[in-house]
């Protein structure tokens, strides 16, 4: 079931080499994710390599702290992902998982580690539930989530003119869930929502929708669905013309991998919400370079990103307080400020909300893409303040 | 219909004498042998074995056995009975966490449930036979994982999570997995104990005489699709059973259960360890879910080896690992 | 009088032997249905399996095709040993078979039917000279081949396999069912058939028709060829006819 | 004229895709006879034979069975009323012993029993009655052996003593000597004797003489329709009937 | 302008053209799984990898060989087919002196074996293949934008549903397969290899399934995953036309993509399960489908 990468460094070794005076602590993280589904790319054994240079980013081995990564994958389905993360906890002795996209399978998993009190950092999931009604003491959400990319692109894009859309909605709880969210963004900017179609999930032929989509009026077209649907909305509102109609295209949901699997050809144009870039400042860039050297060339999401910098916080938390028991550990990931290359500084809420900046980007042309992986112009920077749902909007019942 | 051959090929095994040695409730004695030692493995499995994995074989097992039932002994290729497995499971997690019902009445919900599907759609299925039941039978639970994904009660992709284990009967904790370990052991062995009793009842000998030759059985009077559908309810019904109990066991319902994939993967457990004998998919079961289990690293590895298993199954090995062993022994198993 | 003897009179009715059937057996699934037939034909006469329903003919001649599954023996056509060839070698060797239950595809039109059959050789007769022989079929050609008459499919049956070229025909009761004056034309086909140097064996149970179309009559009873009639000895020999025949 | 009738058909037809099969055949069976159909082969007997069993829907006509019309019945109804048919290739459960054969029949008494709470050992009563079925066809000795292993002649018994079981009103078999060598023959027609006491048989046969030494009544069909019917003696005679069989030449 | 329940016509013409090009992809793959059921009586489950495997190898020829994609049109169901060839020969050609349910279980295993490769190899993200450029853009047809790609699409899978069903109604080679469907031993006797026959109608089958792939490549992702719930909706489309002809599976897979189509329009959710409850009621009604032959 896990892939025990051995990276145990010798820490006793370390330990006294260096001479520190901490106790010896070992820690054993597990990175359970998609290994080969539709979130493989964006997740999968990028975010192990993330973990890892978080790993020895922090020296852990010098500061007597032992890492054991384990991986495993969950096959987005949320029974698969309980099955494993229960047998971490209770067997294996796993102390603290990090990343989990999908949203069913990150619910889950959120149970588990409140009923076994362990730590659990999201990076991969959406739902914004895990900071709200389902929140729990042991969990950090970290990089983004359904609230932020509704909020980001939906003002933008209504702020941008877009004022009249059409959604185009995944039918299940995920893809109302963001379609509700940015509707209510839409309207509060000033904007209206003109259509909506739920197309069954998941699906393969949307240009019936596309063409309801465009024969509707609307200025702009919401994406509310994900993965592989996404793709193919994508792809396919590009051969139906859609964007060279005058209307936008907007992904609630959609990653820097999707867009390379989709090309620029049928990408541009497109504008979407992500909290990290490679190509954002030196710091990014520098890290995404090693990222990328270790990862068969290809770029961190950020969804990797974010196992990188909760994984490199986990671990400050762990130092801080010279152990590794959940609740004091929590309490010290929450107390402590967070800093990192790649999201700067931020905070982690009471909810369990990270908090840091969000960036609406635009898909470029190919003209203007320099080279591989060249595919974002930023377009806006939505603050930390504003990026993120409110602290007593989310029904988080931690926050009284 | 099904099968024809393989049984062909076990006709010369099986030679049970007049009346069979007959132990405790009316079993041959090494079927007693067998049942006893299930249950001590049972008994015993929590202080060796990671106890959720034993329920999750436990729950696959009686799946496995309960469609077994209609495959086996009913000649029936049922490609579709996840939509039992997964509405049971779907309902009665509902039932424990939106109601707050208790976990047996929580189970006997969903139980019941899947016996309503089984009746409305093997009623339409068995009009038609052979492939034709395959492919309609798949179709049926294809609408119902549509509707489970689309119905506001199942929570579309997320599933019905944490759903509480609550306490048996209003009083005995089930939260520890060992106290929930025996609750499940006693549902599957029941389950095992009934499929066992309805192979071997007067409506099991109409049915074995069905499956072997439906024409003569007609023409002796029987009205042979209202045994059949009895007994596509019947293994509808226990499959319910065991997606009911898995919903508790995992505090979860989700779209995995209503899958077509699940369907085959049930096909697979029945296949491998021996249609038609009455221990076969218990083996099939254990053996899938366990190379599910300590497989699951090798990722897409794991869907080829099931498939080679699949095709190693149909071309060579048609009896099963408990057809050949019973060949082996010379004694049904 | 023994097999051996039979044998040997059947030899010296005629030339060469174009087939020869020695000791075949033959199994329907598990029931032995050949207990070892032998006989033999010569080119370009016409014999007759004959005996009572059950007896084996239908087996001999699926056996001779190469379509009984589980058969045994020896069969030599043409010099050539073909107990183990599959049916399409068999037929490629130049025998043609006509079944009892005629074979016509439903779901193909007469032409179709009847330009099925593959040439195997030449010496076939042409599509003109099969409607010469069956002037019915050549105004239905466009029609669904059971839209026929019973009369008219076996025609068809017929001359689909006159095409191939095939020199043995093996017509399995081409007169069942069918109205006396059909009968007739059918037997006159024969006779045509015979004169164009065709070998054919025939399975019968019109045992007046046989007797008006044969050089020889295989007497079939349990699987085995019990006696050998030659036609010019038929009146001599009715009663035990009668006797074999159980009528 | 019959005067006792418990089986008959009035202008039976039944059309297959372009064709006739039978075509408005009359029939009456009378109560406690043997009678035969027979005819030569594509005469439709087995189609007739089909039609009067139910497991073929006629395209025309009525058949009525003790007076009741069943011309829309199920099969498996049209046994419940007494009227039971063999199959011309042997019909056992292969994978039941001979005694389950039997017994599977016996327990129809029962109903339609679908308690599958209870142990089978409740069948037990019924061994007793399947022993002796087994028995007055020869089986007894392969009581506990899979049907499916026993040789061509003995599931032909079974099959019998299996419909023996249902004790029926009226037997229709469906060439009951196919396939047989000449011991089993004998046998077979000693059992059809032996059973056709109290009961009324229609049989489909090809041996002329079976049919001749058993059957009170014979009906030739010819190309789906009632050639002739009478005593063996008349039927034989008929020169109809021997064109038939013996066929016209065709000079 | 008058409206169709609360859908201008035009809107209504458009969703219908899009049904049908739905309903092409519907048709090829269900004429396959007839072509092959009529002769082998098997339940192709691994149609829908084949289908996969026929974009796949689209894009393998274009990104590995710099082959175009009128090339792959051609190369690619040649391949699979060859594939399909194999497949039977090693595999399908032992079962059947069996039970057909074996077929449908073998193929089965096939299916899950052959997306598991492919998974493996090319995860399941898909990947990009693009629009041939003499078919990029599109027409304006007043109520909608055809993209000129589903115009070809409609079309060319319209010729070849017709050129096979010419080539088996009214050919000497459809004449033999429509006989040995029927009758097999006899067609035989008759001198005609029909294991070579069936071999070859296995293969033909399943290039037209990889032909639908090739077609699919451009507009839907090339992914693994692209054939396994598409080929349960053709089952579904199957169970409706009955197996019976070759004609009446391409009017069931073109007649159910405008349905869907329509249920696109009026009720989005259920377009997914609409050929479902179609089958259901079709069961009940006309048990061997719409154009079976009774079973």
């Amino acid at each position: 079931m896990t892939r025990i990468r051995n990276f145990t460094l010798a820490a006793v070794a370390a330990t006294l080499l260096s001479g520190t005076a901490l106790a010896e602590t070992s820690v054993k993280i597990g990175v359970l994710n998609d290994r080969s589904g539709v979130y493989a790319d964006l997740s999968g054994e990028g975010s192990v390599v993330a973990a890892q240079m978080a790993v020895e980013d922090f020296n852990a081995a010098e500061k007597g702290i032992t890492v054991e990564i384990v991986s495993a994958d969950h096959q987005n389905k949320p029974d698969v992902a309980s099955t494993i993360a229960r047998q971490w906890y209770d067997q294996d002795g796993v102390d603290v998982i990090v990343d989990v996209p999908t949203s069913s399978a990150a619910l889950a998993v959120n149970d588990i580690t409140r009923e076994k009190n362990k730590v659990f950092i999201n990076s991969g999931a959406g739902t914004a539930d895990l900071t709200g009604p389902q929140c729990s003491p042991n969990t950090v959400h970290w990089t983004y989530d359904t609230w932020a990319l509704a909020h980001g692109t939906g003002s933008a894009m209504v702020e941008a003119g877009h004022k009249k859309w059409f959604f185009l909605t995944a039918d299940y709880a995920f893809g109302q869930a963001l379609e509700r969210d940015t509707t209510a963004v839409v309207e509060a900017a000033g904007g209206e929502v003109v259509g909506t179609v739920r197309h069954p999930f998941p699906g393969s032929d949307f240009s019936s929708f596309l063409l309801q989509a465009q024969s509707s009026g609307a200025d702009v077209i919401g994406l509310a669905n994900a993965g592989g649907d996404t793709i193919n909305s994508i792809k396919q509102a590009s051969e139906f013309g859609i964007t060279q109609g005058g209307q936008a295209i907007a992904g609630l949901l959609v990653f820097l991998t999707d867009i390379h699997a989709l090309g620029l050809e049928t990408a541009q144009g497109l504008v979407l919400t992500e909290s990290f870039y490679w190509d954002q400042n030196d710091g990014t860039r520098e890290w995404s370079k090693r990222f990328a050297e270790k990862h068969d060339g290809d770029m961190p999401t950020m969804v990797q990103a974010g196992v990188y910098a909760g994984v490199l916080h986990y671990l400050k938390a762990v130092e801080a307080t010279g152990g590794k028991d959940p609740t004091a550990v929590m309490a010290k990931m929450k107390e402590m400020p967070t800093e990192d290359e790649l999201f700067g500084q931020g905070t982690i809420r009471e909810d369990g909300r990270k908090i840091h900046d969000m960036y609406l980007f635009r898909v470029k042309t190919p003209d203007q893409s320099q080279g591989p992986w060249d595919y974002y112009e930023q377009v806006a920077t939505i603050p930390a303040d504003q990026a993120f749902r409110p602290l007593n909007e989310g029904n988080c019942p931690l926050v009284q | 219909m099904m099968a024809a051959e393989t049984r062909n090929a076990r006709t010369e095994v099986a030679a049970p004498a007049l009346t069979a040695p007959a132990g405790a409730m009316g079993m041959p004695r090494h079927h007693l042998l067998i049942f006893v030692g299930l249950l001590a493995l049972g008994l015993i499995g929590p202080f060796v074995l990671y106890p959720v994995f034993l329920m999750k074989v436990m729950c696959f097992a009686l799946f496995a056995c309960a469609f077994n039932l209609l495959l086996g002994y009913g000649g029936l290729l049922s490609f579709g009975h996840a939509a039992y497995f997964g509405s049971a499971s779907y309902v009665s997690a509902y039932a424990a966490k939106a109601w707050g019902l208790t976990p047996e009445l929580a189970i006997l919900l969903g139980t019941a449930t899947a016996a309503v599907l089984g009746l409305v759609f093997g009623a339409l299925a068995i009009r038609r036979q052979g492939i034709y039941f395959a492919m309609v039978t798949l179709a049926f639970a294809q609408m119902v994982y549509f509707f489970s994904v689309q119905a506001p009660f199942t929570g579309g992709e997320d599933g019905i999570q944490s759903v509480p284990r609550g306490h048996l009967f209003g009083l005995i904790d089930l939260g520890p997995d060992r106290s929930l370990y025996f609750l499940v052991l006693a549902i599957t062995f029941f389950g095992l104990l009934l499929i066992y009793r309805i192979i071997h009842s007067p409506f099991g000998q109409v049915l074995k005489a069905i499956r072997d030759n439906e024409p003569r059985s007609v023409s002796l009077g029987y009205r042979t699709n209202q045994y059949k559908l009895a007994v596509f309810v019947l293994s509808a019904t226990l499959a319910g059973l065991a997606g009911a109990t898995k919903a508790l066991v995992f505090q979860l319902a989700s779209l995995t259960d209503v899958y077509w994939t699940m369907s085959g993967e049930v096909v697979l457990m029945t296949l491998l360890g021996g249609m038609g004998t009455v221990f076969g998919p218990i083996v099939g079961a254990a053996v899938v879910v366990g190379m599910q289990n300590y497989l699951a690293t090798l990722g897409a590895w794991v869907t080829i080896i099931q498939g080679v298993i699949f095709v190693v199954s149909v071309l060579l090995f048609r009896e099963g690992i408990i057809g050949v062993l019973g060949r082996w022994l010379k004694k049904p198993l | 009088m023994t097999e051996a003897q039979l044998m040997e009179r059947a030899h010296s009715a005629q030339g060469s032997s174009l087939l020869t059937v020695r000791d075949v057996h033959g199994w329907y699934g598990e029931s032995h249905v050949l207990h070892g037939v032998s006989f033999d034909v010569h080119a370009g006469e016409v014999v007759t399996l004959l005996g009572r329903n059950g007896a084996g003919k239908t087996t001999t001649l699926k056996a001779i095709m190469g379509i009984l599954a589980k058969r045994r023996g020896s069969i030599v056509f043409d010099g050539r040993e073909t107990i183990g060839l599959p049916a399409r070698t068999i037929a490629r060797a130049g025998i043609a078979f006509c079944p009892e239950e005629r074979g016509i595809f439903a779901s193909l039109s007469v032409e179709e039917n009847l330009m099925l059959p593959p040439k195997v050789r030449d010496g076939g007769l042409s599509v003109e000279q099969i409607f010469e022989l069956f002037p019915n079929l050549k105004e239905r050609l466009s029609s669904q081949g059971t839209k026929l008459s019973g009369g008219e499919q076996q025609m068809l049956a017929i001359g689909r396999i006159l095409r191939t070229g095939a020199k043995l025909l093996l017509l399995d009761e081409p007169t069942e069912g069918l109205a006396p004056v059909i009968v007739q034309q059918i037997g006159h086909t024969i006779a045509k058939l015979k004169r164009a140097g065709f070998t054919i064996v025939l399975v019968e149970q019109n045992f007046r028709f046989a007797a008006s179309v044969a050089d020889r009559h295989y007497v079939v009873e349990q699987g085995r060829v019990i006696d050998t009639i030659r036609n010019d000895d038929l009146e001599s020999n009715l009663d035990k006819l009668h006797a074999y025949l159980g009528v | 004229m019959i005067n006792d009738v418990i089986l008959a058909a009035k202008g039976l037809t039944k059309q297959f895709k372009g064709f006739v099969a039978v075509n408005d055949v009359d029939l009456q069976i009378g109560r406690g006879s043997i009678h035969a159909l027979i005819g030569p082969n594509g005469a439709g007997k087995t189609t007739c034979f089909n039609l009067l069993t139910k497991f073929l829907q006629p395209t025309r006509g009525t058949i009525t069975y003790n007076g009741r019309d069943i011309t829309r019945m199920q099969p498996a109804d049209i046994a419940r009323l007494g009227m039971v048919r063999s199959f011309q290739i042997s019909a056992v459960f292969p994978h039941l012993t001979a005694l389950e054969n039997v017994r599977i029949a016996l327990q129809r008494q029962r109903g339609d029993s679908f308690d599958f709470w209870r142990s089978e050992r409740v069948l037990s009563g019924f061994d007793g009655q399947a022993l002796a079925l087994l028995d007055e066809v020869g089986l007894a000795d392969f009581a506990a052996d899979p049907a499916g292993a026993l040789p061509y002649g003995r599931k032909r018994a079974l099959e019998i003593a299996t419909t023996l079981a249902l004790d029926p009103e009226m037997l229709l078999l469906d060439e009951p000597m196919a396939g047989m060598g000449h011991e089993d023959v004998d046998r077979i027609a000693g059992v059809i004797q032996r059973i056709a006491k109290n009961r009324t048989i229609l049989m489909v046969e090809h041996n002329l003489s079976v049919v001749a030494r058993l059957a009170g009544r014979i009906t030739v069909l010819a190309r789906g329709k009632v050639l002739a019917e009478g005593d063996y003696a008349t039927v034989s005679k008929n020169p109809d009937v021997i064109d038939a069989y013996i066929g016209a030449g065709h000079d | 302008m008058f409206e169709l329940l609360g859908i201008p016509p035009q809107a209504l013409f458009g969703q219908l053209l899009l049904g049908l090009i739905n309903g092409s992809f519907y048709a090829l793959l269900s004429l396959g799984l007839a072509v092959i059921f009529g002769l082998l009586n098997i339940i192709n489950f691994t149609h829908g990898a084949q289908y996969m495997m026929g974009a796949f190898v689209a894009w393998m020829l274009l990104n590995y060989l710099g082959i175009n994609y009128w090339a792959a049109l051609v190369l690619a169901p040649v391949i699979v087919g060859i594939t399909g060839v194999i497949i039977e020969r090693l595999l399908i050609s032992r079962l059947y002196h069996l039970d057909h349910l074996y077929g449908l279980l073998l193929t089965f295993g096939l299916a899950l074996v052959i997306q598991g490769l492919f998974r493996n190899e090319y995860g399941i993200s898909g990947l990009p293949y693009q629009i041939p450029p003499q078919l990029s853009g599109g027409m304006n047809l007043g109520f909608m934008f055809l993209p000129n790609y589903r115009g070809w699409v409609v079309a060319v899978s319209l010729v070849v549903c017709l050129a096979t069903w010419f080539v088996i109604e009214k050919t000497r080679l459809g004449a033999y397969l429509r006989a040995a469907t029927e009758n097999p031993t006899l067609v035989g006797a008759f001198g005609i290899n029909v294991p070579r026959l069936i071999t070859l109608t296995y293969g033909f089958g399943v290039a037209l399934a990889a032909f639908a792939g090739v077609l699919a490549a451009p507009i839907y992702s090339v992914n693994p995953n692209m054939g396994a719930d598409l080929i349960i909706v053709v089952f579904a489309v199957v169970v409706i036309g009955g197996m019976g002809s070759i004609l009446g599976s391409i009017i069931t897979g073109f007649g159910l993509g405008l349905i869907e189509g329509l249920t696109r329009v009026f009720y989005p959710e259920g377009s997914a399960v609409v050929i479902f409850v179609i089958m259901a009621i079709v069961l009940l009604v006309k048990p061997a489908g719409l154009f079976g032959r009774a079973a």
